[in-house]
């Protein structure tokens, strides 16, 4: 009996699509896998339906690249089913490895988003008030919908995984060097992100000096200097805390790394990470002082969070303001300290 | 033990019942308080044997003493106490204590407060005029003429308010009244 | 004496209040230490770690507090201009403002994460900033940051899958 | 808080007048309000504000004192947000000081004085308003340039006793609460003579004046005792309590002890108002029982140059420490 | 590798904490955490016995690691770890739990709370110490030089201690002359001989001594290292004398035509000229031109000194010299400061002339003083026929400070006998209690008594020229109540001595800041412990002594210079000193380069290699802060034994038992060691 090649899976659940893409980006080395991977499973490409992995049997798959954040039951139903039927299972891109774009959501729940897509948002117009519902009875009988999560996951909070791809989308050459390895058997201790274990600074090519922030600018505030580190010009630049591999893209056009590949290898939380650089080098001994500079940079979670949110250690409070802005949480009368005590 | 409603001594009550009154039981016996008092010859005991009278359990002779009525609140004693004792407002704790107990029921003291919180709670206002005739009438009517040259003097002068004002919302200010007396009695 | 946090907030039904301290060694930590020689109290609450320096202060640390179960965490380093180590205080005051600019977008008080200086010789202050922040704590409730990544239904997926 | 430079000048102030500038001070209220308008501030009066309980309540019942007190800080509040509440009275000041920072000190205070207050739909916050003395006011927020500058006729000549009292200063005003110097500066920038006056701060009786006369005389014939001592032709005080037992009282003093002081004593508004060129009618000069004619008639001329002590150095004298 | 084994020991500490501790039940449930292979209680740990319980079972049960769970690690970390060691352990897999000051001791009437409290501690610290790597300390030699800083008779003790050793000492001093307060003293109490007799030969033997550097009119700004080897930066200010010219002759102060208030040798209430030399026995001899009163410098005209000097010394153009020095120990005496009286407006000092302070009067009543040894009024010539002693200016009081300033009772009988001898006046003393507590100091307070000096018990409220009854005219009348009579009495005296507070330096946190000790609540230097170790501070190689360190009188100062010398002693005998090996360390193959680290080094320990595109550590400049190490975005800075890895264990077990620590960002499947 002829040697089978090995089957290769690939699934996008919350995604954007673009690391389906990304896939293709190998160009005609894509062959190549064509060849070398018997390809079991592409709903983005290819017509096979869930009933032709459920049939398999457990474990059958070797390969399977899974992007895409969970959602929602759907979501989760598949990463299951995807995992009991495969021998390796890859979280493919950022949205699965971290989250990514789709995990901004944790920073408003369910009832929020529900009630301003469908309700409060300037350009709904929904005069009946219609929410979609998970069971809706029609003539032709019971139409079902996933359960929607309060929260965005990532693929390994639901379920184990042995390897991760970093990126938004995952660079080619990664993509290949992931495959390659497991054609050859040369696979890293499980857990392992492929990649590598420097930040962005390492790949890219402008000169960087002692940093002083004095102001962050915006990207449309000013015209950066070509060959300068742009944190140095005052840009915020996540490329000192997120790990390389992408080859410096964006630092390359002017626009400061936007954190992507996540955080570096040995970190927990990338985003305390760049709070902590960021904040150490920030001019300013007053609390007053200090303030002024943050003053520059709004959103900050959302810059330091904006690839990492489900995974990081953040988490949310339960209380949630009225008509989709979050509300700080409450407090009567916050003690003072008797001023006679201070220095 | 004499005069302990709720099973506290009066030395206990008075540090609970008076803002900052804690610190009494720092006092050094130092007798700045005594040194520094204006009308301290005519006082049975200086201000500091009162705290050791009431240290020492001595709460009739404490409630007995004309100590608290002599204060004239000039506030000498407690600015240069080196232990923060709120001594002045001690001296207010414990003429209420004395008045609640009864010790000082009926003296010039108690009548001319007495007079003067009728005016506030019936006018909102004090009356000089009418608190005046009306205190030394009863207490010292040979005074009294004295006090009416006194009076007289001062109304020629335009000095004197012949009848008391009422404040508008009287109402208002005897049911905060009310409630206050109701709070400090329940609380004891 | 056990404290009765409910007066506060009625949210304090099964646990009373947790708080990291993050004391640096040269200052705080000795504050600390002169509290509990001179047998000053303080709420329970606070569970403290040693570091050498406020500058050490990864924010890291505080949101792993977090997200283990505290309910704030107080750094506490000495006084500006006084550090050990020249201004590694400086560097935490620029990181902890950061950081609850940071926190505030999750819904988190700002008042959960605070910083705060005392000198070795300041036991009271310590003692005072531990009763402080544990009312403020104490009125905010249980941040329960542990809890909330997860709905019910997923709680059991997950125990079915280590299961 | 020694600086005057007039920099927190207001225009307008929230006033707790007092029952007593109703009745035997009605003069400090006339002359307050004349030399406010000289120097451009107005005192808002508190509606239907009651009386602040003087000594006496305190002695009675301290909670219902302090509630009586707060609902005046808690209509203030109503009328004028966190304006500076400005009482002429030091008995007024000091309960109506006591009473905010008592309430800040003590919550167990606080929670009741609300709770009673509340049973009048009323509350009040302590910290919320800024509880002043009518002199800390023209002191601190006018300055000593802006009412130099005011002055049309100096006083010079006058030889004053600068009376404090007590209240003003005592027990936390952020003055010298021994040996303040603030009215004494006043004084000498309207032209007086501010003669040494070690009692400045000392009792003048208060209420013992009506139920322990021979302790109050005594108290203020110590007063009157020091100030006839250091030459002065008149007294000035910032308080009707104090104006009334030293002014009022002084014939008694002087059948009780055999003495005969005849020292006039005027409010500090009154002589504000004297050196700015205001009538001696108008600022109600006159109504003092004793007749400061006599000494305001010396304005204008040269002062007797008499001082008490030879102020020449020996040349063995030891150096004196600076008081800077 | 083996297999990790931590054992646990779970100190009593007598009943300190397990009074408020469960020790026993906590010591149960220690034996149940993970890797826990031994866990017991002691009664003190501390004891050799307990000691030797840890080193049994590191050689018997093969410990891996340790946690003691005691008092804090400032205590007794250093002991435990010596255990180790000796057990064949390395000293930096232990660590400290303090279940002492920070539970038992803080939670006194709530045992489930400090109990809790102290398991939380514990699991934090069997975390953190599983990650803790071994450590070698680092060595470093003992500078012999000592620098004492403070000529006063503290400093001087301190410094012929240590020279008379052999051993090189730089001794520093702000005024232009050592000896300090003690120079000013007249008499010194109970045996009254006198201050300058006994202070002159040590003063004149610092003078002279081979073995000490002096640098008078200097004073310490800068000081960087460690024990055994610290740099130290001093400014010696300019004299404007050549001092190798200058004799001492006198000629220059005598011509001066500017004489300006002495404020500070003698107190305020005598003269100096602008050129002066603070005393006749000064040691160095040489003068000093204070140039913000002499003449020349205002208008540029005079110059008599320089007309009248013999010797061409006089050097108007001298300027600053910045000296650095190598230092193995510095010794701190740089005493107290006399409580302003002026703060206590009742006392009416400034005001009323014949109220003086107690060190106006030392200079008073001295033979080199201004009236030459005659105790008169300020009018320079009257003797007072009453003198009031006022005790307790400024100390015992919450307004100002709070503690005893052990010292003025017994300088208040020195004076009342000095008073009663030079003038035969009546003494009054005005006090709280009397304390006399140390050696013949009771027997002069009898003697005082037998001299017939009234002492009246009771604080003085007010001191008044204002007369109230005939009598009092023209007197400073003292009133107080008269505690032991009960009754208020006023009595007119002619001269008051206010008794003032001794009070840290005003410059003292300062100076603590630069030298990196800690102060006092109310400013004094901290001692490491206040029974066993009086005289060292929690900074290694740095000490202290005389009043520096708290108020106290000559005798205890000069025992302490003697203490703080032996110290200094011993330790320059050890010749190196082992220090903590917390340093930072880049993987430089995996920095990356950004440079956020490089200007955040207080110790500039940071290089950027421009070749490479990495940063690097200076080992020998780092002091181990961690700052570079919390910043560093890509974590490739390690901090040793504050690594990240040990930091967030901790923090995971001080919360083991808050919620369910099992959900989170742990990815699921946990790598399977390699």
């Amino acid at each position: 009996m002829a040697e089978q090649k090995p089957k290769l899976a690939l699934y996008w659940a919350s995604s954007c699509g673009g690391c389906e893409i990304s896939v293709l980006a190998v160009h005609e080395k894509i062959l190549d896998v064509a060849a070398a991977f018997d390809i079991v499973f592409w709903p983005c490409a290819m017509d096979f339906k869930e009933e032709d992995v459920a049939a398999m049997d457990d474990g059958e798959v070797d390969v399977c690249l899974f992007n895409g954040a969970i959602r929602n039951d759907d979501n989760a139903h598949m990463a299951h089913l995807m995992r009991r039927k495969s021998k390796v299972l890859v979280a493919y891109g950022s949205c699965a490895m971290e989250g990514c774009i789709p995990g901004l959501a944790n920073f408003t729940d369910r009832e929020h988003m529900m009630n301003f897509i469908y309700h409060d948002s300037p350009s709904t117009d929904n005069p009946e008030g219609i929410e979609p519902q998970m069971r809706t009875t029609v003539p032709e009988g019971e139409l079902t919908l996933p359960e929607f999560w309060n929260t965005v996951k990532t693929l390994d909070q639901v379920v184990p995984v042995d390897y991760y791809l970093p990126g938004c989308p995952p660079e080619a050459k990664w993509t290949l060097a992931a495959i390659e390895a497991i054609l050859s058997g040369q696979l890293p201790p499980p857990g392992s992100v492929i990649g590598m274990d420097v930040t962005v600074c390492d790949e890219c090519s402008r000169t960087r000096s002692e940093k002083h922030i004095k102001q962050f600018y915006r990207p449309y505030e000013i015209i950066p200097e070509p060959d300068i580190c742009l944190l140095d010009q005052g840009l915020f630049c996540a490329g000192i805390a997120t790990r390389a591999g992408c080859g410096a893209l964006c630092p390359q056009v002017n626009m400061g790394c936007r954190g992507c590949y996540g955080p570096n290898e040995g970190v927990v939380d990338g985003g305390a990470k760049l709070i902590s650089a960021l904040a150490s080098v920030v001019d300013g001994a007053t609390p007053e002082e200090i303030d002024a500079v943050l003053e520059t940079l709004p959103d900050p979670a959302g810059y330091f969070y904006r690839f990492s949110l489900p995974h990081s250690l953040l988490r949310r409070t339960h209380l949630v303001g009225s008509n989709g802005t979050r509300t700080v949480e409450k407090i009567t009368a916050t003690p003072q300290l008797d001023p006679k005590l201070k220095d | 033990m004499p005069n302990t409603p709720n099973g506290h001594t009066l030395y206990q009550r008075v540090m609970a019942e008076t803002p900052g009154g804690d610190t009494l039981i720092t006092c050094l016996q130092c007798g700045t308080c005594g040194g520094s008092c204006p009308s301290a010859a005519d006082m049975d005991a200086t201000p500091r044997r009162l705290f050791a009278m009431l240290m020492a359990g001595m709460d009739d002779e404490v409630l007995k003493s004309n100590t608290p009525w002599y204060c004239v609140s000039c506030y000498f004693c407690m600015v240069r106490c080196p232990q923060n004792i709120p001594i002045t407002e001690i001296m207010y704790t414990l003429k209420q204590e004395a008045i609640a107990q009864k010790y000082f029921d009926r003296n010039p003291h108690t009548d001319w407060a007495h007079s003067f919180i009728g005016y506030v709670e019936q006018y909102g206002r004090g009356f000089e005029l009418g608190l005046a005739t009306r205190y030394h009438l009863t207490h010292n009517p040979l005074g009294a003429v004295k006090k009416t040259g006194l009076m007289f003097d001062l109304a020629r002068k335009g000095r004197v308010a012949m009848m008391p004002e009422r404040i508008e919302n009287m109402p208002q200010l005897t049911a905060i009244l009310t409630e206050a007396k109701r709070i400090a009695g329940g609380e004891k | 004496m056990a404290h009765d946090y409910n007066e506060f907030n009625p949210a304090w039904e099964e646990r009373t209040p947790v708080i990291i301290g993050l004391l640096c060694n040269w200052c705080s930590y000795r504050a600390a230490d002169l509290a509990g020689t001179s047998r000053f109290g303080y709420p329970a609450t606070l569970r403290d770690l040693r570091i050498m320096c406020t500058g050490r202060l990864d924010p890291t640390f505080v949101v792993k507090a977090l997200r283990e179960g505290a309910d704030g965490v107080l750094v506490m380093g000495c006084h500006p201009g006084q550090c050990h180590y020249d201004a590694g205080n400086y560097k935490a005051m620029r990181r902890m403002a950061l950081l609850r600019r940071t926190l505030v977008q999750l819904g988190v008080h700002p008042d959960r994460v605070q910083l705060a200086w005392a000198s070795a010789s300041q036991g009271t202050v310590f003692t005072e900033m531990v009763k402080n922040m544990t009312e403020t704590i104490a009125r905010l409730g249980p941040l329960n940051w542990q809890d909330t990544a997860f709905d019910e239904s997923q709680h059991k997926e997950m125990e079915a899958i280590r299961g | 808080m020694t600086a005057a430079n007039g920099n927190g000048r207001k225009d307008n102030y929230l006033y707790y007048p007092g029952c007593s500038q109703r009745a035997t001070s009605r003069a400090y209220e006339k002359s307050a309000k004349l030399v406010g308008q000289a120097l451009g501030f107005t005192l808002e009066e508190i509606n239907d504000w009651n009386c602040c309980g003087a000594t006496d309540y305190f002695s009675v019942n301290v909670l219902p004192a302090y509630s009586l007190v707060a609902r005046n800080l808690s209509l203030a509040v109503e009328q004028g947000g966190t304006r500076d509440l400005v009482a002429p009275c030091s008995a007024c000041f000091l309960n109506l000081r006591k009473t905010d920072t008592n309430m800040g000190k003590y919550p167990k205070l606080n929670k009741q004085v609300n709770q009673a207050l509340a049973a009048g739909n009323l509350h009040y916050d302590p910290g919320t308003l800024n509880i002043r003395h009518l002199l800390d006011v023209i002191v601190q927020d006018i300055g000593f340039d802006t009412i130099e500058a005011r002055v049309t006729k100096p006083l010079t000549g006058l030889r004053v006793a600068p009376y404090y009292g007590c209240l003003i200063v005592r027990p936390d005003a952020g003055y010298n609460t021994e040996y303040p110097t603030h009215l004494d500066e006043l004084l000498t920038r309207l032209g007086a003579t501010v003669v040494d006056f070690p009692m400045k701060t000392h009792c003048c009786g208060g209420h013992m004046t009506q139920i322990g006369e021979d302790v109050a005389l005594e108290l203020i014939r110590r007063l009157v005792h020091n100030a006839a001592e250091y030459d002065a032709d008149m007294i000035v005080t910032l308080c009707p309590m104090c104006q009334l037992n030293l002014d009022a009282y002084q014939g008694q003093v002087n059948s009780h002890f055999n003495t005969d002081y005849r020292l006039p004593v005027l409010f500090f508004t009154q002589l504000m108002g004297l050196a700015f060129g205001i009538k001696p009618g108008d600022l109600d000069i006159g109504s003092e029982i004793i007749p400061a004619d006599a000494a305001l008639a010396k304005i204008g001329q040269e002062a007797e140059t008499k001082p008490r002590q030879a102020v020449r150095r020996d040349k063995n004298a030891l150096p004196m420490p600076s008081l800077d | 590798m083996t297999e990790n084994r931590v054992g646990v020991y779970i100190c009593h500490c007598g009943h300190n904490i397990a009074g408020t501790v469960d020790v026993e039940e906590v010591a149960l449930w220690a034996a149940g955490l993970p890797h826990v292979a031994v866990s017991r209680d002691y009664k003190f740990m501390c004891s050799s016995l307990g000691q030797e319980l840890v080193e049994a079972d590191i050689k018997e049960q093969h410990l891996t690691h340790v946690v003691v769970a005691a008092c804090s690690p400032h205590m007794h970390e250093p002991t435990f770890r010596q255990a180790c060691e000796r057990a064949g352990l390395n000293p930096y897999l232990f660590e400290m739990a303090n279940i002492r000051e920070h539970a038992s001791w803080v939670h006194p009437n709530d045992r489930a709370a400090a109990t809790d409290k102290a398991k939380a501690i514990i699991s934090g610290s069997v975390r953190r110490v599983l990650e803790l790597s071994p450590l070698e300390p680092l060595r470093a030699p003992i500078h012999e030089t000592t620098l004492v800083v403070g000529g006063g008779i503290a400093g001087i003790n301190t410094a012929l201690e240590i020279a008379n050793a052999g051993h090189p000492v730089v001794l520093v001093e702000r005024e232009p002359s050592i000896g300090g307060h003690m120079a000013q003293f007249d008499k010194t109490f109970p045996t009254l001989d006198c201050a300058a007799c006994i202070l002159t030969p040590k003063m004149f033997e610092v003078g002279m001594h081979p073995n000490i550097k002096l640098l008078t009119y200097s004073e310490v700004e800068q000081v960087d290292g460690y024990v055994g080897n610290f740099t130290v930066r001093i400014r010696k200010k300019a004299r404007k004398i050549n001092t190798e010219l200058c004799t001492g002759c006198g000629d220059c102060w005598g011509r001066c035509p500017a004489k300006v208030v002495d404020n500070i040798y003698e107190a305020g209430i005598g003269y100096r000229t602008a050129i002066y030399r603070q005393f006749p026995q000064a040691v160095p001899k040489y003068p000093v031109i204070d140039v913000e009163t002499c003449i020349y410098y205002k208008n540029g005209k005079c110059k008599a000194c320089e007309k009248f000097c013999p010797t061409g010394a006089i050097d108007f153009d001298q300027e600053d010299e910045i000296i650095l020095m190598q230092a193995g120990n510095i010794v701190l005496a740089t005493g107290y400061d006399l409580f302003d009286a002026r703060r206590i407006p009742a006392y009416g000092y400034g005001r009323l002339a014949n109220v003086f302070t107690s060190m106006e009067f030392e200079r008073l009543t001295n033979a080199t003083g201004p009236t030459g040894g005659k105790v008169v009024l300020r009018d320079g010539v009257t003797a007072p026929e009453s003198v009031a002693i006022i005790h307790c200016v400024g100390s015992r009081d919450k307004n100002y400070n709070v503690y005893c300033s052990a010292t003025c009772c017994m300088a208040a009988l020195k004076f009342a006998h000095l008073v009663k001898e030079k003038t035969n006046a009546e003494v009054y003393n005005f006090y709280i209690d009397m304390r006399t507590a140390f050696k013949d100091y009771e027997a002069f307070y009898i003697r005082l008594m037998e001299e017939g000096t009234h002492f009246i018990r009771g604080r003085v409220a007010e001191v008044t020229d204002a007369a109230r009854i005939p009598g009092e005219e023209g007197k400073l009348i003292v009133q107080a109540e008269d505690t032991l009579v009960g009754k208020q009495r006023r009595i007119p005296v002619d001269m008051v001595i206010l008794m003032g507070a001794m009070e840290p330096k005003d410059d003292a946190k300062e100076v603590a800041y630069r030298f990196g000790i800690g102060c006092s609540e109310a400013g004094f230097f901290t001692e490491r412990h206040p029974k066993l170790d009086p005289v060292a501070t929690m900074s290694e190689g740095i000490f202290i002594a005389g009043a520096c360190q708290g108020p106290k009188d000559i005798p205890a100062t000069v025992g302490q210079g003697a203490a703080a010398a032996a110290r200094v002693l011993s330790l320059i005998g050890q010749g190196v000193v082992e220090i903590e090996p917390v340093r930072a360390v880049i993987d430089e193959s995996r920095c990356s380069g950004c440079r956020i680290c490089n200007n955040l080094c207080p110790y500039n320990a940071i290089d950027y290699l421009e070749e490479e595109g990495v940063s690097r550590v200076n080992a020998a400049l780092c002091k181990g802060c961690g700052t570079c190490v919390a910043a560093c975005p890509s974590q490739v800075i390690q901090g040793q034994h504050y690594t990240f890895d040990s930091l967030m264990s901790q923090i995971e077990g001080l919360l083991y038992d808050v919620g369910n620590n099992q959900n989170g960002h742990v990815r699921v499947m946990e790598p399977e060691p390699v």
